[in-house]
Protein backbone atom coordinates (compact mmCIF):
# COMPACT_ATOMS: atom_id res chain seq x y z
CA UNK A 1 0.00 0.00 0.00
CA UNK A 2 1.33 2.82 -1.10
CA UNK A 3 0.32 7.52 -0.32
CA UNK A 4 2.36 9.70 -2.46
CA UNK A 5 1.45 13.48 -1.98
CA UNK A 6 3.07 16.68 -3.32
CA UNK A 7 1.70 19.41 -1.28
CA UNK A 8 1.75 22.96 -0.57
CA UNK A 9 0.86 23.07 2.88
CA UNK A 10 2.41 21.45 6.00
CA UNK A 11 3.16 18.14 5.89
CA UNK A 12 1.39 15.74 8.72
CA UNK A 13 3.69 13.64 10.19
CA UNK A 14 0.88 11.59 11.56
CA UNK A 15 -1.23 11.51 8.59
CA UNK A 16 2.22 9.25 6.97
CA UNK A 17 2.25 7.60 10.59
CA UNK A 18 -1.43 6.61 10.69
CA UNK A 19 -0.89 5.21 6.74
CA UNK A 20 1.15 2.94 7.23
CA UNK A 21 0.43 1.74 10.78
CA UNK A 22 -1.17 -1.74 10.65
CA UNK A 23 -1.62 -4.53 12.88
CA UNK A 24 1.12 -6.86 11.16
CA UNK A 25 3.27 -3.86 11.75
CA UNK A 26 6.21 -3.98 14.43
CA UNK A 27 8.05 -1.70 13.26
CA UNK A 28 7.28 2.01 11.92
CA UNK A 29 10.57 3.91 10.85
CA UNK A 30 10.23 7.40 9.43
CA UNK A 31 12.45 9.94 7.98
CA UNK A 32 11.50 13.98 8.55
CA UNK A 33 13.37 16.19 6.95
CA UNK A 34 13.79 19.86 8.29
CA UNK A 35 15.09 23.25 7.25
CA UNK A 36 18.61 23.81 8.57
CA UNK A 37 19.67 27.12 9.69
CA UNK A 38 22.97 27.46 8.02
CA UNK A 39 24.45 25.41 4.82
CA UNK A 40 27.91 24.93 4.45
CA UNK A 41 28.66 27.76 7.24
CA UNK A 42 26.50 30.06 5.57
CA UNK A 43 23.30 30.76 6.89
CA UNK A 44 20.16 30.33 5.47
CA UNK A 45 16.83 32.86 5.52
CA UNK A 46 14.54 29.75 3.97
CA UNK A 47 14.10 27.69 1.35
CA UNK A 48 11.79 27.88 -1.94
CA UNK A 49 10.54 24.28 -3.11
CA UNK A 50 9.55 23.56 -6.86
CA UNK A 51 8.41 20.35 -8.37
CA UNK A 52 6.96 19.23 -11.53
CA UNK A 53 4.34 17.39 -9.91
CA UNK A 54 2.93 15.24 -12.57
CA UNK A 55 6.74 13.47 -12.57
CA UNK A 56 7.88 13.54 -9.18
CA UNK A 57 4.70 12.13 -7.90
CA UNK A 58 5.04 9.28 -10.31
CA UNK A 59 8.78 8.82 -9.68
CA UNK A 60 7.98 8.81 -5.73
CA UNK A 61 5.35 6.12 -6.63
CA UNK A 62 8.38 4.03 -8.73
CA UNK A 63 10.72 4.00 -5.10
CA UNK A 64 7.78 3.01 -3.25
CA UNK A 65 6.78 -0.13 -5.37
CA UNK A 66 10.86 -0.69 -5.73
CA UNK A 67 11.13 -0.19 -2.09
CA UNK A 68 8.30 -3.05 -1.75
CA UNK A 69 9.58 -5.01 -3.99
CA UNK A 70 13.18 -5.07 -2.49
CA UNK A 71 11.77 -5.01 1.35
CA UNK A 72 10.30 -6.89 3.24
CA UNK A 73 7.65 -3.98 4.11
CA UNK A 74 4.05 -3.52 4.59
CA UNK A 75 3.20 0.48 3.75
CA UNK A 76 5.15 3.29 2.38
CA UNK A 77 3.60 6.70 2.84
CA UNK A 78 5.60 10.07 0.61
CA UNK A 79 4.85 13.38 0.98
CA UNK A 80 6.91 16.08 -0.14
CA UNK A 81 6.21 19.81 0.01
CA UNK A 82 6.29 22.57 -2.37
CA UNK A 83 6.51 26.52 -1.82
CA UNK A 84 8.17 28.61 0.74
CA UNK A 85 10.05 27.03 3.56
CA UNK A 86 11.11 28.90 6.85
CA UNK A 87 14.31 27.31 9.24
CA UNK A 88 12.69 24.08 11.13
CA UNK A 89 9.78 23.77 8.56
CA UNK A 90 9.65 20.10 6.72
CA UNK A 91 9.97 19.43 3.34
CA UNK A 92 9.72 16.11 3.42
CA UNK A 93 8.25 12.78 5.39
CA UNK A 94 8.79 9.34 4.49
CA UNK A 95 6.93 6.20 6.76
CA UNK A 96 7.56 2.88 6.47
CA UNK A 97 5.79 0.20 8.26
CA UNK A 98 7.22 -3.76 8.00
CA UNK A 99 6.83 -6.68 10.34
CA UNK A 100 10.31 -6.41 11.35
CA UNK A 101 12.79 -3.09 12.24
CA UNK A 102 15.80 -4.01 9.87
CA UNK A 103 13.70 -4.07 6.71
CA UNK A 104 11.52 -0.69 7.48
CA UNK A 105 15.12 0.83 8.44
CA UNK A 106 16.66 -0.16 5.26
CA UNK A 107 13.33 0.64 2.96
CA UNK A 108 13.47 4.60 4.19
CA UNK A 109 16.89 4.95 4.06
CA UNK A 110 16.21 3.67 0.26
CA UNK A 111 13.29 5.90 -0.62
CA UNK A 112 14.96 9.11 0.98
CA UNK A 113 18.16 8.17 -0.91
CA UNK A 114 16.37 7.64 -4.03
CA UNK A 115 14.33 10.50 -3.86
CA UNK A 116 17.07 12.99 -3.54
CA UNK A 117 18.64 11.52 -6.93
CA UNK A 118 15.39 11.16 -9.32
CA UNK A 119 12.78 12.81 -8.17
CA UNK A 120 12.42 16.15 -9.84
CA UNK A 121 12.10 18.67 -7.14
CA UNK A 122 14.67 21.55 -6.67
CA UNK A 123 15.30 23.29 -3.58
CA UNK A 124 16.94 27.15 -3.99
CA UNK A 125 18.63 27.86 -0.57
CA UNK A 126 18.19 31.62 0.36
CA UNK A 127 21.02 33.49 1.75
CA UNK A 128 21.18 37.53 2.96
CA UNK A 129 23.32 37.89 0.12
CA UNK A 130 21.98 35.69 -2.93
CA UNK A 131 19.92 32.64 -4.03
CA UNK A 132 21.06 29.42 -5.64
CA UNK A 133 19.46 26.22 -6.81
CA UNK A 134 21.17 23.74 -4.82
CA UNK A 135 23.45 20.63 -7.04
CA UNK A 136 22.62 22.78 -10.24
CA UNK A 137 26.44 23.53 -10.88
CA UNK A 138 29.57 21.71 -10.05
CA UNK B 1 7.31 20.50 -35.75
CA UNK B 2 7.05 23.29 -33.05
CA UNK B 3 7.05 21.65 -29.49
CA UNK B 4 6.83 23.09 -25.87
CA UNK B 5 9.33 21.98 -24.08
CA UNK B 6 8.14 22.66 -19.76
CA UNK B 7 11.21 24.08 -17.63
CA UNK B 8 11.90 24.41 -13.94
CA UNK B 9 14.14 25.56 -11.53
CA UNK B 10 17.44 27.14 -12.78
CA UNK B 11 16.40 26.12 -16.48
CA UNK B 12 13.71 28.28 -15.98
CA UNK B 13 15.95 30.85 -14.94
CA UNK B 14 18.16 30.69 -17.63
CA UNK B 15 15.51 31.04 -20.43
CA UNK B 16 13.55 33.01 -18.72
CA UNK B 17 10.63 30.74 -19.02
CA UNK B 18 8.52 28.30 -17.83
CA UNK B 19 7.26 27.42 -21.30
CA UNK B 20 10.07 27.16 -24.49
CA UNK B 21 8.53 26.49 -27.77
CA UNK B 22 11.51 25.10 -30.12
CA UNK B 23 10.86 24.58 -33.77
CA UNK B 24 12.53 21.24 -34.88
CA UNK B 25 12.51 18.94 -37.86
CA UNK B 26 9.86 16.09 -37.73
CA UNK B 27 11.81 12.91 -36.47
CA UNK B 28 14.10 14.78 -34.31
CA UNK B 29 15.04 13.24 -31.06
CA UNK B 30 15.98 14.23 -27.12
CA UNK B 31 19.69 14.76 -28.04
CA UNK B 32 18.78 16.94 -31.12
CA UNK B 33 16.64 18.76 -29.21
CA UNK B 34 19.09 18.92 -26.10
CA UNK B 35 21.44 20.38 -28.36
CA UNK B 36 19.52 22.95 -30.11
CA UNK B 37 18.77 24.82 -26.67
CA UNK B 38 22.19 24.35 -25.41
CA UNK B 39 23.21 26.40 -28.30
CA UNK B 40 20.20 28.70 -27.84
CA UNK B 41 21.23 29.19 -23.75
CA UNK B 42 24.69 28.26 -23.31
CA UNK B 43 24.56 28.29 -19.60
CA UNK B 44 22.87 24.77 -19.94
CA UNK B 45 25.99 23.39 -20.80
CA UNK B 46 27.61 24.75 -17.34
CA UNK B 47 24.90 22.67 -15.48
CA UNK B 48 25.94 19.40 -13.18
CA UNK B 49 22.87 17.46 -15.61
CA UNK B 50 20.56 17.95 -17.67
CA UNK B 51 17.98 14.89 -18.85
CA UNK B 52 14.97 15.05 -20.86
CA UNK B 53 11.71 13.68 -19.69
CA UNK B 54 9.09 13.09 -22.11
CA UNK B 55 5.35 12.30 -20.99
CA UNK B 56 6.88 12.19 -17.41
CA UNK B 57 9.27 10.05 -17.77
CA UNK B 58 13.27 10.09 -17.90
CA UNK B 59 14.21 9.17 -21.66
CA UNK B 60 17.07 8.20 -23.24
CA UNK B 61 18.94 10.71 -25.97
CA UNK B 62 17.55 8.13 -29.04
CA UNK B 63 14.01 8.87 -28.17
CA UNK B 64 11.92 10.46 -30.73
CA UNK B 65 9.99 13.30 -30.20
CA UNK B 66 6.51 14.24 -31.45
CA UNK B 67 4.85 17.74 -30.84
CA UNK B 68 2.26 16.21 -28.30
CA UNK B 69 4.48 14.82 -26.28
CA UNK B 70 4.50 16.47 -22.76
CA UNK B 71 8.25 17.63 -23.18
CA UNK B 72 10.65 18.74 -19.75
CA UNK B 73 14.47 19.51 -18.74
CA UNK B 74 15.07 18.22 -15.89
CA UNK B 75 17.90 19.97 -14.09
CA UNK B 76 19.74 18.35 -11.03
CA UNK B 77 17.17 17.84 -9.06
CA UNK B 78 17.56 18.44 -4.97
CA UNK B 79 14.28 17.38 -3.48
CA UNK B 80 14.39 16.48 0.22
CA UNK C 1 20.82 16.70 24.70
CA UNK C 2 19.15 13.70 25.74
CA UNK C 3 15.41 12.80 27.00
CA UNK C 4 14.80 9.18 28.40
CA UNK C 5 11.33 8.21 30.01
CA UNK C 6 9.56 5.18 30.76
CA UNK C 7 5.95 5.50 30.75
CA UNK C 8 3.07 3.32 31.52
CA UNK C 9 0.83 5.51 29.70
CA UNK C 10 0.53 5.70 26.02
CA UNK C 11 3.80 7.13 24.58
CA UNK C 12 3.81 10.59 22.12
CA UNK C 13 5.53 10.19 19.18
CA UNK C 14 4.83 14.19 18.45
CA UNK C 15 7.05 14.67 21.90
CA UNK C 16 9.82 12.77 21.24
CA UNK C 17 9.97 14.30 17.96
CA UNK C 18 9.76 18.44 19.36
CA UNK C 19 12.27 17.22 21.72
CA UNK C 20 15.04 16.36 19.10
CA UNK C 21 13.75 19.37 16.70
CA UNK C 22 16.49 21.68 16.31
CA UNK C 23 17.49 24.52 13.83
CA UNK C 24 20.97 22.78 13.22
CA UNK C 25 18.97 19.45 12.41
CA UNK C 26 18.45 18.46 8.49
CA UNK C 27 17.03 15.36 9.66
CA UNK C 28 14.92 13.54 11.96
CA UNK C 29 14.42 9.78 12.02
CA UNK C 30 12.02 8.43 14.49
CA UNK C 31 11.60 4.27 15.49
CA UNK C 32 8.12 3.38 16.75
CA UNK C 33 7.27 -0.27 17.91
CA UNK C 34 4.26 -1.30 17.74
CA UNK C 35 2.03 -4.54 19.10
CA UNK C 36 1.90 -7.11 16.31
CA UNK C 37 -1.26 -9.06 15.82
CA UNK C 38 1.00 -12.09 15.51
CA UNK C 39 4.22 -13.65 16.61
CA UNK C 40 5.66 -16.55 14.52
CA UNK C 41 1.93 -17.32 13.51
CA UNK C 42 0.43 -17.55 16.44
CA UNK C 43 -2.18 -14.94 17.13
CA UNK C 44 -1.34 -12.55 20.42
CA UNK C 45 -3.87 -10.81 22.48
CA UNK C 46 -2.07 -8.26 24.23
CA UNK C 47 1.51 -8.07 25.53
CA UNK C 48 2.54 -6.95 28.54
CA UNK C 49 5.57 -5.07 29.68
CA UNK C 50 7.49 -4.70 32.86
CA UNK C 51 10.62 -2.98 33.89
CA UNK C 52 13.12 -2.46 36.44
CA UNK C 53 12.67 1.15 36.00
CA UNK C 54 15.51 2.53 37.75
CA UNK C 55 18.27 0.60 35.91
CA UNK C 56 16.53 0.55 32.70
CA UNK C 57 16.46 4.49 32.55
CA UNK C 58 20.05 4.35 33.29
CA UNK C 59 20.66 1.82 30.88
CA UNK C 60 18.93 3.75 27.83
CA UNK C 61 20.97 6.85 28.94
CA UNK C 62 23.94 4.92 28.35
CA UNK C 63 22.64 4.04 25.03
CA UNK C 64 22.00 7.47 24.16
CA UNK C 65 25.78 8.93 25.11
CA UNK C 66 27.35 6.49 23.21
CA UNK C 67 24.99 7.29 20.36
CA UNK C 68 26.17 11.09 20.98
CA UNK C 69 29.74 9.89 21.04
CA UNK C 70 29.65 7.55 18.07
CA UNK C 71 27.58 8.90 15.55
CA UNK C 72 27.14 12.51 14.59
CA UNK C 73 24.08 13.52 16.14
CA UNK C 74 22.39 16.50 17.81
CA UNK C 75 19.34 14.79 20.07
CA UNK C 76 18.19 11.75 21.13
CA UNK C 77 14.74 10.92 22.75
CA UNK C 78 13.53 7.64 24.12
CA UNK C 79 10.55 6.79 25.80
CA UNK C 80 9.46 3.11 27.09
CA UNK C 81 6.17 1.95 27.91
CA UNK C 82 5.32 -0.67 30.47
CA UNK C 83 2.49 -2.21 31.77
CA UNK C 84 -0.45 -3.86 29.31
CA UNK C 85 -0.61 -3.12 25.33
CA UNK C 86 -3.36 -4.24 23.01
CA UNK C 87 -2.17 -4.83 19.17
CA UNK C 88 -1.16 -1.64 17.05
CA UNK C 89 -0.26 -0.05 20.66
CA UNK C 90 3.53 1.71 21.51
CA UNK C 91 5.77 0.15 23.50
CA UNK C 92 9.07 2.48 21.96
CA UNK C 93 9.77 5.28 20.25
CA UNK C 94 13.19 6.79 19.69
CA UNK C 95 14.09 9.48 17.82
CA UNK C 96 17.17 11.37 16.53
CA UNK C 97 18.06 14.20 14.64
CA UNK C 98 20.93 15.48 13.24
CA UNK C 99 22.48 17.90 10.68
CA UNK C 100 22.64 14.84 7.98
CA UNK C 101 20.55 11.90 7.14
CA UNK C 102 22.69 9.27 7.34
CA UNK C 103 24.09 9.28 10.93
CA UNK C 104 20.19 9.54 12.03
CA UNK C 105 19.35 6.29 10.22
CA UNK C 106 22.62 4.56 12.00
CA UNK C 107 22.32 6.02 15.55
CA UNK C 108 18.28 5.08 15.61
CA UNK C 109 19.54 1.96 14.74
CA UNK C 110 21.59 1.07 17.22
CA UNK C 111 19.66 2.61 20.08
CA UNK C 112 17.07 -0.15 19.11
CA UNK C 113 19.55 -2.77 18.34
CA UNK C 114 21.26 -2.02 22.09
CA UNK C 115 18.28 -1.16 23.95
CA UNK C 116 16.86 -4.93 23.05
CA UNK C 117 20.03 -6.05 24.34
CA UNK C 118 20.82 -4.31 27.23
CA UNK C 119 17.73 -2.47 28.90
CA UNK C 120 16.06 -4.48 31.46
CA UNK C 121 12.53 -4.49 30.50
CA UNK C 122 10.67 -7.47 29.86
CA UNK C 123 7.91 -8.08 27.35
CA UNK C 124 5.09 -11.23 28.09
CA UNK C 125 2.81 -12.63 25.21
CA UNK C 126 -0.35 -13.36 25.91
CA UNK C 127 -2.17 -15.83 24.03
CA UNK C 128 -5.58 -17.26 23.84
CA UNK C 129 -4.13 -20.41 25.37
CA UNK C 130 -1.07 -19.31 27.39
CA UNK C 131 1.53 -16.55 28.13
CA UNK C 132 5.03 -16.56 27.34
CA UNK C 133 7.80 -14.06 28.50
CA UNK C 134 9.73 -13.80 25.46
CA UNK C 135 13.50 -14.68 25.29
CA UNK C 136 13.34 -15.92 28.27
CA UNK C 137 14.10 -20.13 26.95
CA UNK C 138 15.98 -21.41 24.13
CA UNK D 1 24.68 -11.47 55.83
CA UNK D 2 20.78 -10.99 55.04
CA UNK D 3 20.40 -9.53 51.19
CA UNK D 4 17.39 -8.55 49.55
CA UNK D 5 17.02 -9.54 45.87
CA UNK D 6 14.90 -7.56 43.32
CA UNK D 7 13.12 -10.37 40.73
CA UNK D 8 11.59 -8.95 37.63
CA UNK D 9 9.80 -10.97 34.79
CA UNK D 10 10.04 -14.66 34.64
CA UNK D 11 12.34 -15.18 37.76
CA UNK D 12 9.44 -13.33 39.46
CA UNK D 13 7.53 -16.07 38.05
CA UNK D 14 9.88 -18.62 39.06
CA UNK D 15 10.47 -17.73 42.72
CA UNK D 16 6.73 -15.98 43.20
CA UNK D 17 7.90 -13.09 44.72
CA UNK D 18 9.67 -9.36 43.95
CA UNK D 19 11.83 -9.48 46.51
CA UNK D 20 13.52 -12.45 47.33
CA UNK D 21 15.48 -12.56 51.06
CA UNK D 22 18.92 -14.54 50.87
CA UNK D 23 20.77 -15.62 53.82
CA UNK D 24 24.90 -15.27 52.59
CA UNK D 25 28.30 -15.42 53.72
CA UNK D 26 29.67 -11.96 54.58
CA UNK D 27 32.45 -12.10 51.39
CA UNK D 28 30.13 -13.58 49.09
CA UNK D 29 30.05 -12.58 45.40
CA UNK D 30 27.91 -12.12 42.76
CA UNK D 31 28.78 -15.78 41.54
CA UNK D 32 27.80 -17.47 44.81
CA UNK D 33 24.80 -15.68 44.66
CA UNK D 34 23.56 -16.74 41.59
CA UNK D 35 25.13 -20.41 42.72
CA UNK D 36 23.03 -20.89 45.68
CA UNK D 37 19.78 -19.02 44.31
CA UNK D 38 20.24 -21.93 41.28
CA UNK D 39 20.48 -24.54 43.82
CA UNK D 40 17.48 -22.68 45.42
CA UNK D 41 15.01 -22.69 41.98
CA UNK D 42 16.59 -25.12 39.63
CA UNK D 43 14.59 -23.35 36.66
CA UNK D 44 16.44 -20.14 36.63
CA UNK D 45 19.31 -23.22 35.60
CA UNK D 46 17.18 -23.01 32.02
CA UNK D 47 17.09 -19.89 31.36
CA UNK D 48 18.66 -18.19 28.14
CA UNK D 49 20.92 -16.01 30.55
CA UNK D 50 20.56 -14.67 33.91
CA UNK D 51 22.81 -11.51 34.90
CA UNK D 52 23.10 -9.88 38.50
CA UNK D 53 23.01 -5.78 38.53
CA UNK D 54 24.00 -3.93 41.71
CA UNK D 55 23.12 -0.47 42.33
CA UNK D 56 21.63 -1.12 38.91
CA UNK D 57 24.52 -1.83 37.07
CA UNK D 58 25.69 -5.39 35.67
CA UNK D 59 27.98 -6.47 37.60
CA UNK D 60 30.66 -9.53 36.73
CA UNK D 61 30.80 -12.75 38.70
CA UNK D 62 33.66 -11.67 41.05
CA UNK D 63 31.59 -8.90 42.42
CA UNK D 64 31.28 -8.85 46.30
CA UNK D 65 28.04 -7.83 47.29
CA UNK D 66 27.35 -5.67 50.81
CA UNK D 67 23.89 -5.89 52.27
CA UNK D 68 23.31 -2.28 51.65
CA UNK D 69 23.23 -2.51 47.93
CA UNK D 70 20.52 -3.10 45.52
CA UNK D 71 20.65 -6.21 43.91
CA UNK D 72 18.55 -7.67 41.43
CA UNK D 73 18.67 -10.89 39.21
CA UNK D 74 18.19 -9.87 35.00
CA UNK D 75 16.56 -12.55 33.14
CA UNK D 76 16.78 -12.14 29.10
CA UNK D 77 15.69 -8.87 28.56
CA UNK D 78 12.66 -8.33 25.86
CA UNK D 79 12.67 -4.85 25.38
CA UNK D 80 10.98 -2.35 22.39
Amino acid sequence: MIDIQILDTPLSVEQCRNYVAADDAGAIVEFIGTVRRQTQGKAVIRLEFEAYPAMALLEMRKIAEEAIVRFSILRVSMHHRTGILEIGAIPVVIAVSSAHRAAAFEACQFCIDTLKQTVPIWKKEIFEDGEVWVAAHP
Amino acid sequence: MKIRVLTFGIVRDITNTGNLWVELPAGSNSADLQTLLQEQFPALKRLNSLRIAVNAEYVTPDTLLRDSDEIALIPPVSGG
